[in-house]
This record gives C-alpha cells, structure tokens and sequence, in this order.
C-alpha cells in the first residue's frame, strides 16, 4: 500500500507549552487508522494541523505527494481531506439537509448554483442523511438536534465532502450505545478508497474498526501496531492503559 | 545629545500621558473586561467626575481629596445603576448591550451638560501642584508628574486586586462560568455588581484626577469613551498590564508620535491602533502573511533544488 | 417539492409569507404617496432616513449576517459621497452614472481595506472598522484638492438622465431616492436569500466547518464586505443628491455608531428593519428634537433605552410578537397562515412555523 | 467573545407600516404662518462642542429683540430656534427645517463656518438671507449671506503688523488642522511675513495640530521653545483653548510672550483657564471694556439679565438683530426674504457695541481690530482693550 498521507517532524507549540513534539506518521490509502492516547497527548492537535485548522510551528505534511503544510484548509478539503469535529461541528441555523449541502458544495459535479444543479446535490444529499441515519429530518434546523444527532451530521457533512482522507475526532463520544453502532456501520460501509484518520477513547470502536494503531504520548508517536500488538505493548501499558484497567479493553 | 535633549520632554510626556489614559481607562477595563459589561456611558461617568472636580475642588489638598470622595462614590452609584440596568438583557449580547449603554449615555450627557452647564470650566489645583517643576533644563507641570505616581500605585493596586487575590478570581470566574460561582457558594449576580460599582467609582474618581489636564467639557464624555476603548481593546481585554502597555503606547504616540512624524500627526493614533490589532490579533492578517511566504520560501527551495 | 434546495423552502416559508408580502407593499405605496401626505419638511427628513436606511443595509449585511460589526461604513460611504461630488463638479450630473461609479468607488475601496479587516471578529473587527472610518475621514480633511478639506464641499443639484433636468423639486428628490433605495435594497435582500444567504449563515455560525468543508471563507466575507461598500457608496451618493454637501464631520464615528444601532434597534438581519431603525433615529433625532432644541441627544437616548427594553428582538421582532399573539388567540386569518414546509409538501411535519425562535445557542463564543 | 451572532428573526414590515402611520399622523401639512409676523430661524449649537458658544450667540440675539419688544420696524417678530449640533449634516437638516416647516425669512447665527458652507445652498435655493454671526468660510455665491462677525483671515492679519514690530526675533505659530483654524494662521501668517516678519517653526511653516482629538499640547510647545522663538501666536478656540492655554504656562514656552487670535480667552474659555491667561495678547474686534454709548447699554443690559459680561459671540449676534431690525424698518411694503435681503444690501453705518461698521463688498463688516490684554478687572480676569490696531475689511 502506498502512503496517502506523510507527517514529518512535525511540531506545534503555544508559547513555551509543546503540544506536538516533532511527530512522524503515515497514513495508508484506503487505512483504518486509528490514534489513541491519553488525554493532553496531541491527538486533536494533530488533526487540526493536518485538516489545516490550525497552523504547525515547524515540520512537513504531505499529502498524496503534495506539501500541503501551509496549505490553507479550504484547500486541503478541496484536495480530499474532510474532517469532523471534536464538539460535532454544525451550522445551527441552516436546515439538516443545507449543512450537509454546504458539505457537498465544492465538491459535486454539479453546480451549486444552478437550481437543477441544487437538486441533484440535494438528492445525494439525502443519501448520505440516509446512509447515517438522519432520514426524515432534513428540514430540521441543526441547532435543534440532540448531541448524537449533531454528531452524525457533522459526519454526513465530512462525507458529502467525497474525501481520500477522512479525519474523525472522537466520533463516538457522548453517543448512545445504539448510535455507536450505526456509527461503526457506517464507517464499515465506507468504500476502501477512503483512508480514515480516527482519534478516538472508545477503545472498543477502535478495536472494531482500526487495522492500525498509533499511540501518541506527550506529542510524540510512541508506537505504531495492528491492535492486537498495541495491546500487548507493555510501553504502551505503561505510558496509556497503565491509567485505566486493562481488563476494560478487552 | 541634542535629539535626545529635543525629545526628552516628549518621551517623558508621553510615559505621564499614558498614565493618564490608564486611569482614564481603567473603569472600563475593569467593567468590559473582566465584568463584560461593554460599558459606552464610561466616558460620561469620567465627565461627571469631571465636573465635580471643577465644582468641589478649591485648590485645597482637603476639598481634593472631598471631590475624590464625591466623584468615586458618584461613580460607584452609576455603576451599581448600570448592573441593575444591564441585568435584563445580560443574555443579549454586546450589540444590545451597546444599545443600551449608549442611550444612558446620550441621557446621561444630557443630564451633566444640564445640570453643571456647558462651559468648559476652571479646575483648581493645591498650589503645590499647580505649577511646573525644572527636568534636565525642561519645564514640565507638577501635577502630571504626580500623577504618574498615582496611575502606577493604581496599576499595582488594581493588578494585586485582579490577578492575585481571590477577589479578582471570582471576578474572572464569573464571567467564564457563573454557574460554577453559584456552586462556590458566590452570589454571581453580587460579584457582577460589585465590579460593575468598582469599575464606576474608578471612572469616576479618575475624572476628578483627570480634570486639571483635560478640561471638563460637553466633549469630555466622548473623547475619553473613545481613547478607553482603544487602550482596553489594544491592552487585551481585562488585562492591566495590556492595558497599562496599550495607555502608554498611545501616550507615546500621541507626544512622541507627533513630534517625529509631524506630517503623520492626524493619522497616527488610528493608524497606530489598527497596526497593533493587526500585529496581536491571533486571527490576523500577519499569521497567514508568514504562512504564504513560506509557502513561496519553501517553492523558491524546491526551484533552487532543482535547478541545481 | 422536492424541486428547491431545503434553504429556498425554509426562506420562502419563513418569510415569504402572503401577509408579509402584504404588507410590505402596502409600506412601498404608502412610501411612493408619502409626499401627497406630508409637509415639505418631513418628506426631506423620510429622504434622509431613505438615505441613511441604506447605509445601514450596507451595515446590517456585514453585522447581521456576515458576522462582522462594524463601524467603519461610513468609509466606503464617504468614499461614494466625494467620488459624486468630485462627478458632479465635473459636470457629470446624471445619477444614472453617479450611482454606478459611487457604487464602484465603494465596492474598490472596500476591497482594498478588507483585505485587513475581514480577518478579524468581534470587537476586535468593530474596533479595526473604526479606524478604517477615522483614518478615512481623517484623509478627507488633509486631502482638500478632492474634499474641500474640513469646510466639506458643495456641490449643485444633480440630474436623473444625462441631460435630464435638474433634481431640484424635494419630491422629485424624495421619489429619486426612494426608488434607488428599493431597488438596492431589493437586489440585497434577493441575494440574501439566494443561495449566498446560505454561504453567509454558514460562515457567520461556524467558519470552521465552512473551511473544512472546502469554502474559501476569507473569500466570502470579502466580497461581502465588497458588497457591502459598494450598497454604502450608493448611499453616499444620495447623500449627495438631496444634501449636496459633505464634509468630514458627515462621515465621522458618529455617524457609524448611529447605523449601526439603527441595525440593532430595527433587527440585525432585516433589511426592512435597517430601513425602519435608521426612520426611527432621523425621525427621533430631527423631528421629536426640534420640540426642545439642543436635546435631540436625549430624545436619541431615551429611544435606545425604549429599543432595548421593549424591542428584545429589534422592530423586527414586534411583528413576529404580534404574530404568535395573534396565534395564541386564534386571530389568524387561513388566508394568511404562512406556508410551513409540512403545508407545502416537503419533510415530516416537524419544521416549526414561521417565526419559530432560532436557539441562542447560536450566540457562539 | 460575541458581539453580534445573535439570532434575531427576520423582518415583517408591519412594524415601519405602525412607525410610518404614526409619523404620517404627526406630520401632516401645517399651516402658514401669520402675515403681520415676521418669523426669524436662531440656527445655533446647543448641543455638543460648541453649545456654549451657542448659548452666547443666543442670549446675544434674543437680547436685541427683547430689547425691542419683539418688534422691528412695527412688525411683530417671532424666534423660531434650532439646533446646529456638531455636524454639518444635522445643521443643514436644522436650517431645512428653519426654512421649510417654520417658514422663515431670515436665518439667523451658526457658529461654525463648516456649518455655514453646508446651509448656504439651500438657503440660496429658497432665497432666505443668512445673517450669521460666527465662522464664514470662502464662498461661492454670497448674494444672500451677510455676516456681522469677521473674516477668518482678517484677525491675525489685523495684529500681524503689530507682532513684527513689537517682538525682536521669530515668532513660532501653532493652530488647530481645519479649514476656519488654517484660516486664521494664514491671515496672520501671510502679513506678518509681508512685513518682514521670520517665523520661527521649524521649515518657516506654522505648526498645525491635529483636530479634533489634540488635547496635549505639550510636544508642540516643547518644539517651539526649541525653536528660539521670541513670541508665539496661535488661535484656538473652546476646550483646546482651555486645554492649550494651561499647558503653555507649564511648559518650557512658559516666559515666551503669547499673542492670539482673541478667541483663546474669549467667553467662558476665559474663566476655565483662570490665572494661566493673565498677561495674555489677543486681538479681537470687541472687548466688553469698549467704551462707547452703545456698548454700555448692551454690557449693562447683558449683565443685568445673565449676571456676566457679554463676549464677542453675543456682540456679533446682538448685531445681527441690528442688522435686521434696520432692514425690516427700511421695507416698504410687504416683509419678505427677498424684501429683506434687498433692504440689508442699503444699509449704511450700522451702530454697534463694537463701534460703527458697515458691510463691504464681501458682506461682512468693515471694522475695527482692538489689541487686547487679559487683567484683573475688579475681582475677575477680563479682556482689556490695550490700543486699536487696524480697520480691516472690503
């Protein structure tokens, strides 16, 4: 498999506090990556800088053979790259169906601003409110939807986006039981040409879904596995799962 | 030694009038920075302290200190009819807030200019501080230099008081989270009003300082709002030494500024503050000025590189 | 009706409305025979409130619903006043080609100093917009070849046509502006509920989302601001027309300040609501003043504290108050229920009604 | 931190339909006004900068009429007063007002000459006459404007002379950045040089401050002690003369002999800078001090009714009722704006409190220039009349 996605010495740092310490990746084509670990250790900085929300300090990301390190984040997402957010990200005033439409935007065939053009954008709109399971509310403001909902929105919002890397940030926290479920569906439909970048706690979606796993650890990479090997890591047990009870991931 | 000598008194000028504008700013520091409160009638209620010096102060030190009494007790009323003013449309917004603080303005000015009429009036000083006094051969007035002493002991005072005691720190919490307050065992809504009324005694006690180097008039009020603004939005809001930095830089701008770039005179405070939000602004035009040229930095590598 | 985009539904449900659009054409023709039913005075007062109404559409565009407040209008503003004053004295009279230029003038301008300014937000962005307008006002009083320096230039009376006569007569004035500021007004609220709108709303509620999604937020909001400076540059250019005369102080932070709670006292997203804050000042500052000269800033004052507390959600929140009080008693007319999504045939039914209060929660930090 | 994505609904047009009936009730057509009064527009500030001007301005005129019992030359006269506020805008709307709801003849003050060039126009279109009593800037078309007051240029012209041959060496001069200060500079500036006069500033050019906002004065006044200038000359006006007048006396100019366009210590400016005024050289067409039959009246009438000395600003504007109390009287027949523009084109010597003058060629007064000190008269500072200078004006 060839690297879609190449991360090198990359740092970012908030006046004297480092939250990203010179970190290498690589993400696959078509991976099912995941990154795990605890809590302050860069996961969600990470994202930011390869999504483009945020800017790096020094460092190099590269992007289906592209430098895309000061790229800006319209551009990234124009480029492949979609995203969701941390807090699902929405636009609370817009209907359902206009978010994942403002999604799908720059990235149809058809034109936007074309009535006959809306509605073929609006048609596969639909298909994705399906796909995640937010059929029969389009019309709903987003502002209105419980957290899961807005969760799977903003999800429908990055597909829309027709990414080679889609980014996840904790896609399944705050969700019900049940949503998590149609949450790892939709993400098992995901066609193979899509890398997935996950940050996830939920270590049980990240043993359903990751084929590999990279654990990062006071902004740094501290290794790279299947989740079988992370598992058994015991640098790994100390640095992440030494916190918790290892009897939980199993 | 004759540019320095030429400049001496503007530098110094503009340290003392930087002073000055801190402590003309600091109600409004206090109520839109730490309280949120974007208080438009700031200006107004520095004008009635204002007005009191002209009206109490003889040019004894005991009716100076009577007129700071009077003028921060004013204040501190203003300010506790402001919290209670402010209270309904506290959910609102700043626009709404603006709004509203504006028309107390408006109403307000014209209640002052009413009442203590609008000539500009004669403010008296104690002798002791009425004249100039000899600085490396430059005369420079007494009271301002006093004043300088006065602004930095309320810059401590008010730093102590935001930053280091718990009082500043339910100030500061409030306003980031009120409900965690309340769990405190705090009255939110009684620490919002109780720096709503400091914020008030300060922009009124620092009329009556100020009045003796900016004269009272029907123009006071908007004047100061404006330079207030400037330094507490260029300061970082609710930050003293922002702000302490901002007043001084402003001050120097418009001494300093002035005499080195006569021709610029008319442009520099504005230009100056745009300038510094621009250059502090984390969302500013500067961060992707220095992404785009690194882009170019790093295309005219690649260039060399493969040229070479 | 699946035929429109979910946005044109929900906008035309919303507002589209056969009671509204009742009555505002009752306000146009009560507008366009307004001089058969006032004094000389008053109709020069309504061209003014004409005139300042659309500077702040200009201002509720870029507070409203791009998300910047501003108080820097009154730049792009000046810039259409002395660019058709600099027209007229020239002998180029004909508003016909004054209001394009003005708008150009405007719309350049704009360009040029939003480049700097739509990168900031909040207070940040209304205190840049001030400096823009007092360095802008500033440059009005140094540069007197263009200006008239502080002593403001005059200007004689302008012409509709190329040739035309001179408008002269305060009706003809009024009719003029009147109708220059429906059409701008119209094409903007036709573009803000275009899909633009949509753009807009995004951008203004959650620009992250907008740029990871792959929109060149930056973009938008310039050329919004763009817009925006071409709108003032035409008010700036009916300024002209009735007032023949501008100076620096007409242009000053004063002026910002007052179109922009125009903006809020008549709603930030109304168009028709910019029209009514700004009637309602001129209206409260000269006519309501007069009645105790030298307190029309008392009478402003007094305004504001009545807006904030009776008009939470500005003017334009009153028709929607009157709307749900008329629900609640049953009052409503079939005829004018305002079409919901359900009656039009699209979604589940569960789209509230017109008027459903958008959450607060938008208030995003 | 927030300001503005609040949510707020749309528009519905019911409420400027509500707003717009209620003002349509408000302002319907009003009726003309009575034929045997002659309605007169006092076009003042009293609000804002300038409102202290304005009440001086107001006391002034409204002294005159009282005086005369409301009438001119046997017609009954009513004041019609508004407000000229800060901004020319709001004055012309003020001055539209004047002219088209109250119907006016004549229109009466306005102190800034911003304020004049913005009204004049319209005026011109409706053929009233302005009798203004402040600023005048450069105009146009002057057919229908008579001022009782001064040309800006005509103050520092009338002491320039003066200044050349009493002071030994340079002079530093410093005024504020508007039209009516540059004004003022350069009519001093201009003669001075002619005479032979050097100017001290540095590049041989007068210091300009900007305006409004400069309230520090200092910098500018170190710069002109740095200078070696043996006297100074400024104009300024209202809280800046306040604020300039204080600052001078604490500053490294402070023995540097201070000579002024007499606005510097005029009015209530006067009594706000206190001590730092005394000794002060200004010159000015009035002084309270003047004596002469009809400035005893006025200053006697004046203090008698407001407990103070009048000022210049009340002087030009009780003139101003002069003025059209002897051109109403000269009508013969009907009392129109036409009829009174006319009549004040025919008007001869007009006696003043400021001593007879008449109207040159650009309708405004041809008259004398006093030098004035400012000393103790009695218990307070006052401006006292030194010597005349000049008589300027065509």
């Amino acid at each position: 498999m060839t690297d879609l996605l190449t991360v090198t010495e990359l740092t970012r740092s908030y006046g004297s506090f480092v939250a990203l310490d010179r970190a290498d990746l690589t993400v696959a084509e078509g991976a099912r990556h995941a990154l795990i670990g605890p809590n302050g250790a860069g996961k969600t900085t990470l994202l930011n800088l390869i999504a483009g929300t945020d800017l790096a300090t020094s460092g190099r990301i590269a992007f289906a053979g592209r430098d895309i390190t000061w790229q800006r984040p319209h551009r990234r997402s124009r480029g492949g790259i979609a995203r969701t957010f941390q807090h699902p990200s929405v636009v609370p005033v817009a209907t359902v169906l206009d978010n994942v439409l403002l999604g799908a935007w720059h990235h149809h065939t058809a034109a936007p601003w074309r009535r006959a053009g809306r509605r073929r954008i609006a048609d596969d709109c639909r298909a994705i409110l399906e796909t995640v399971g937010l059929t029969g509310l389009e019309h709903r403001q987003a502002g209105e939807l419980s957290h899961g909902r807005r969760r799977m929105l903003d999800l429908a919002v990055a597909l829309a986006g027709r990414p080679r890397l889609l980014l996840l940030d904790e896609p399944a926290a705050g969700l019900t039981d049940a949503d998590v479920t149609v949450l790892l569906a939709v993400l098992r439909d995901l066609s193979d040409d899509v890398a997935v970048l996950l940050v996830e706690h939920n270590l049980d979606v990240v043993a359903a879904f990751a084929r590999t796993v990279t654990v990062l650890h006071h902004g740094r990479p501290l290794v790279t596995g299947t989740p079988a090997e992370i598992q058994a890591d015991p640098a790994v047990r100390e640095a992440y799962l030494g916190r918790r009870k290892v009897a939980e991931t199993a | 030694m004759d540019w320095l000598d030429a400049h001496l008194i503007p530098a110094l000028d503009g340290v003392a009038y930087g002073m000055l504008l801190f402590v003309v700013a600091a109600g409004l520091t206090l109520a839109f920075g730490s309280g949120g409160v974007l208080n438009l009638a700031h200006g107004t209620v520095y004008a009635m302290g204002a007005y009191i010096a002209a009206d109490i102060g003889d040019g004894s030190w005991g009716m100076l200190v009577l007129a700071l009494a009077v003028g921060a007790a004013a204040g501190a009323t203003s300010g506790g009819v402001l919290a209670v003013a402010v209270a309904p449309v506290a959910r609102r917004g700043h626009l709404d807030q603006a709004l509203l603080t504006f028309g107390i303005a408006l109403v307000g000015g014209d209640m002052l200019v009413s009442y203590f009429g609008a000539d500009q009036r004669q403010v008296a000083v104690p002798k002791a501080l009425e004249d100039s006094v000899t600085i490396a051969g430059h005369q420079y007035p007494t009271y301002r230099l006093a004043f300088i002493g006065v602004a930095a002991l309320l810059a401590g005072l008010g730093y102590w008081l935001l930053v280091r005691s718990t009082a500043g720190a339910a100030v500061r919490a409030t306003t980031d989270d009120p409900e965690m307050v309340a769990a405190l065992g705090l009255s939110p809504r009684v620490v919002h009003t109780a720096t709503l009324v400091v914020a008030g005694a300060l922009a009124g006690g620092a009329g009556v300082l100020g009045a003796p180097i900016i004269t009272p008039s029907p123009e006071t009020a908007d004047t100061v709002m404006l330079w207030s603004l400037i330094i507490v939005v260029v300061g970082r809001l609710g930050s003293v030494l922002g702000a302490l930095f901002a007043a001084i830089a402003v001050g120097e701008v418009q001494t300093l500024g002035v005499v080195l770039a006569p021709d610029l005179a008319p442009y520099l405070l504005f230009g100056a503050m745009g300038i510094a939000l621009l250059v502090r602004s984390g969302s500013g035009i500067l961060p992707e000025f220095a992404a785009r040229a690194r882009v170019l930095a790093t295309r005219a590598r690649a260039l060399k590189g493969g040229g070479a | 009706m699946n035929t429109r985009l979910s946005a044109v539904i929900a906008m035309s449900s919303r507002y589209g409305t056969v009671a509204r659009r009742a009555a505002l054409a009752v306000v146009v023709v009560w507008l366009l025979v307004l001089p058969q039913l006032v004094d000389t005075y008053t109709l020069v007062l309504a061209t003014q409130a004409l005139v300042f109404g659309l500077l702040a559409v200009g201002v509720g565009v870029l507070t409203g619903h791009a998300g910047l407040a501003t108080m820097g209008q009154v730049a792009p503003y000046a810039v259409g006043a002395y660019t058709t004053a600099w027209l007229t004295r020239h002998d180029i009279t004909a508003g016909l080609l004054q209001l394009p230029a003005a708008a150009l003038a405007g719309a350049l301008f704009a360009a040029v100093t939003g480049i700097v300014v739509i990168r900031a937000r909040g207070v940040v962005a209304l205190m840049l917009t001030l400096a823009v307008g007092e360095l802008t006002a500033t440059a009005a009083v140094q540069w007197k070849e263009f200006t008239g320096g502080s002593d403001g230039v005059s200007t004689p009376p302008a012409r509709i046509f190329p040739g035309g006569a001179e408008l002269f007569d305060d009706q003809d004035i009024y009719l003029y502006v009147l109708v220059v500021a429906l059409v701008v007004a119209g094409i903007t609220a036709l573009v803000l509920r275009s899909p633009a709108g949509l753009l807009l709303a995004g951008v203004r509620d959650n620009e992250d989302r907008m740029r990871a999604a792959g929109h060149p937020v930056d973009r938008y909001l310039l050329l919004t601001y763009t817009g925006a400076g071409a709108i003032s540059g035409i008010s700036g250019a009916l300024l002209m027309t009735y007032a023949r005369y501008v100076s620096p102080q007409d242009v000053g932070f004063d002026i910002s300040a007052l179109a922009l709670l125009a903006v809020v006292i008549g709603g930030v997203r109304s168009t028709a609501g910019a029209f009514a804050g700004a009637g309602l000042i001129v209206f409260t500052r000269d006519k309501l003043g007069n009645w105790w000269p030298g307190h029309a800033p008392l009478f402003l004052g007094i305004l504001f504290l009545i807006a904030v507390y009776l008009l939470p959600n500005g003017a334009a929140g009153v028709a929607q108050q009157l709307r749900s009080l008329a629900d609640r008693m049953g009052l409503r007319v079939p005829g004018l229920v305002p079409r919901t999504p359900a009656a039009a045939g699209a979604g589940d039914g569960t789209v509230p009604a017109s008027g459903a209060p958008v959450p607060e929660e938008a208030d995003a930090r | 931190m927030s300001l503005i994505r609040r949510t707020r609904r749309r528009a519905a047009a019911s409420i400027v339909l509500a707003a717009a009936l209620v003002a349509t009730a408000a302002c319907s057509k009003d009726s003309g006004s009575n034929n045997d009064t002659v309605k007169l527009g006092l076009l003042v500030p009293l609000s804002g900068v300038y409102k202290s001007i304005g009440e001086d301005m107001k006391r002034g005129f409204e002294l005159y009429v009282e005086q005369h019992n409301n009438k001119f030359g046997g017609h009954k006269i009513e004041v019609v007063v508004a407000d000229e506020g800060e901004a020319p805008g709001v004055s012309l709307s003020a001055a539209t007002k004047l002219v088209k709801q109250d119907k006016v003849a004549a229109v009466v003050g306005v102190s800034s000459g911003a304020a004049v060039a913005a009204i004049t126009p319209m005026l011109a279109d409706n053929r009233v006459p302005l009798i203004g009593s402040g600023g005048r800037p450069n105009l146009q078309n002057i057919d229908r404007v008579w001022n009782t007051s001064w040309m800006s240029d005509e103050t520092g012209a009338a002491i320039a002379k003066y200044v050349k041959d009493t002071v030994n060496g340079p002079v530093g001069i410093i005024g504020p950045d508007y039209q009516g200060g540059q004004d003022q500079i350069r009519g001093f500036t201009d003669t001075f040089v002619k005479a032979g006069g050097q100017v001290a500033n540095s590049g041989g050019k007068p210091t300009f401050t900007p305006w409004p906002g400069t309230t520090n004065f200092l910098p500018y006044l170190s710069q002109i002690a740095q200078s070696g200038a043996k006297a100074v000359y400024t104009f300024y006006a209202g809280s800046a003369a306040v604020d300039f007048v204080k600052q001078y006396k604490q500053s490294d100019a402070k023995d540097i002999p201070l000579y002024a366009a007499g606005f510097l210590t005029e009015g209530a400016t006067l009594a706000a800078e206190g001590d730092a005024a005394r000794d002060i050289y200004s010159v000015l067409n009035y002084a309270p001090g003047l004596d002469n039959p009809a400035n005893r009246n006025f200053v006697s009438a004046y203090n008698a009714k407001h407990k103070t000395q009048p000022n210049l600003y009340a002087m030009c504007s009780f003139d101003a009722g002069s003025v059209l109390d002897r051109a109403i009287t000269a009508i013969d027949g009907k009392v129109t704006s036409e009829a009174i523009n006319n009549a004040i084109r025919g008007l001869g010597q007009i006696d003043s409190p400021r001593g007879a003058w008449q109207f040159g060629a650009n309708h405004s007064p041809v008259q004398k220039w006093y030098l004035r000190q400012v000393r103790p008269d009695g218990q307070v500072l006052s401006n006292v009349v030194v010597q005349e200078l000049a008589t300027l004006g065509s």
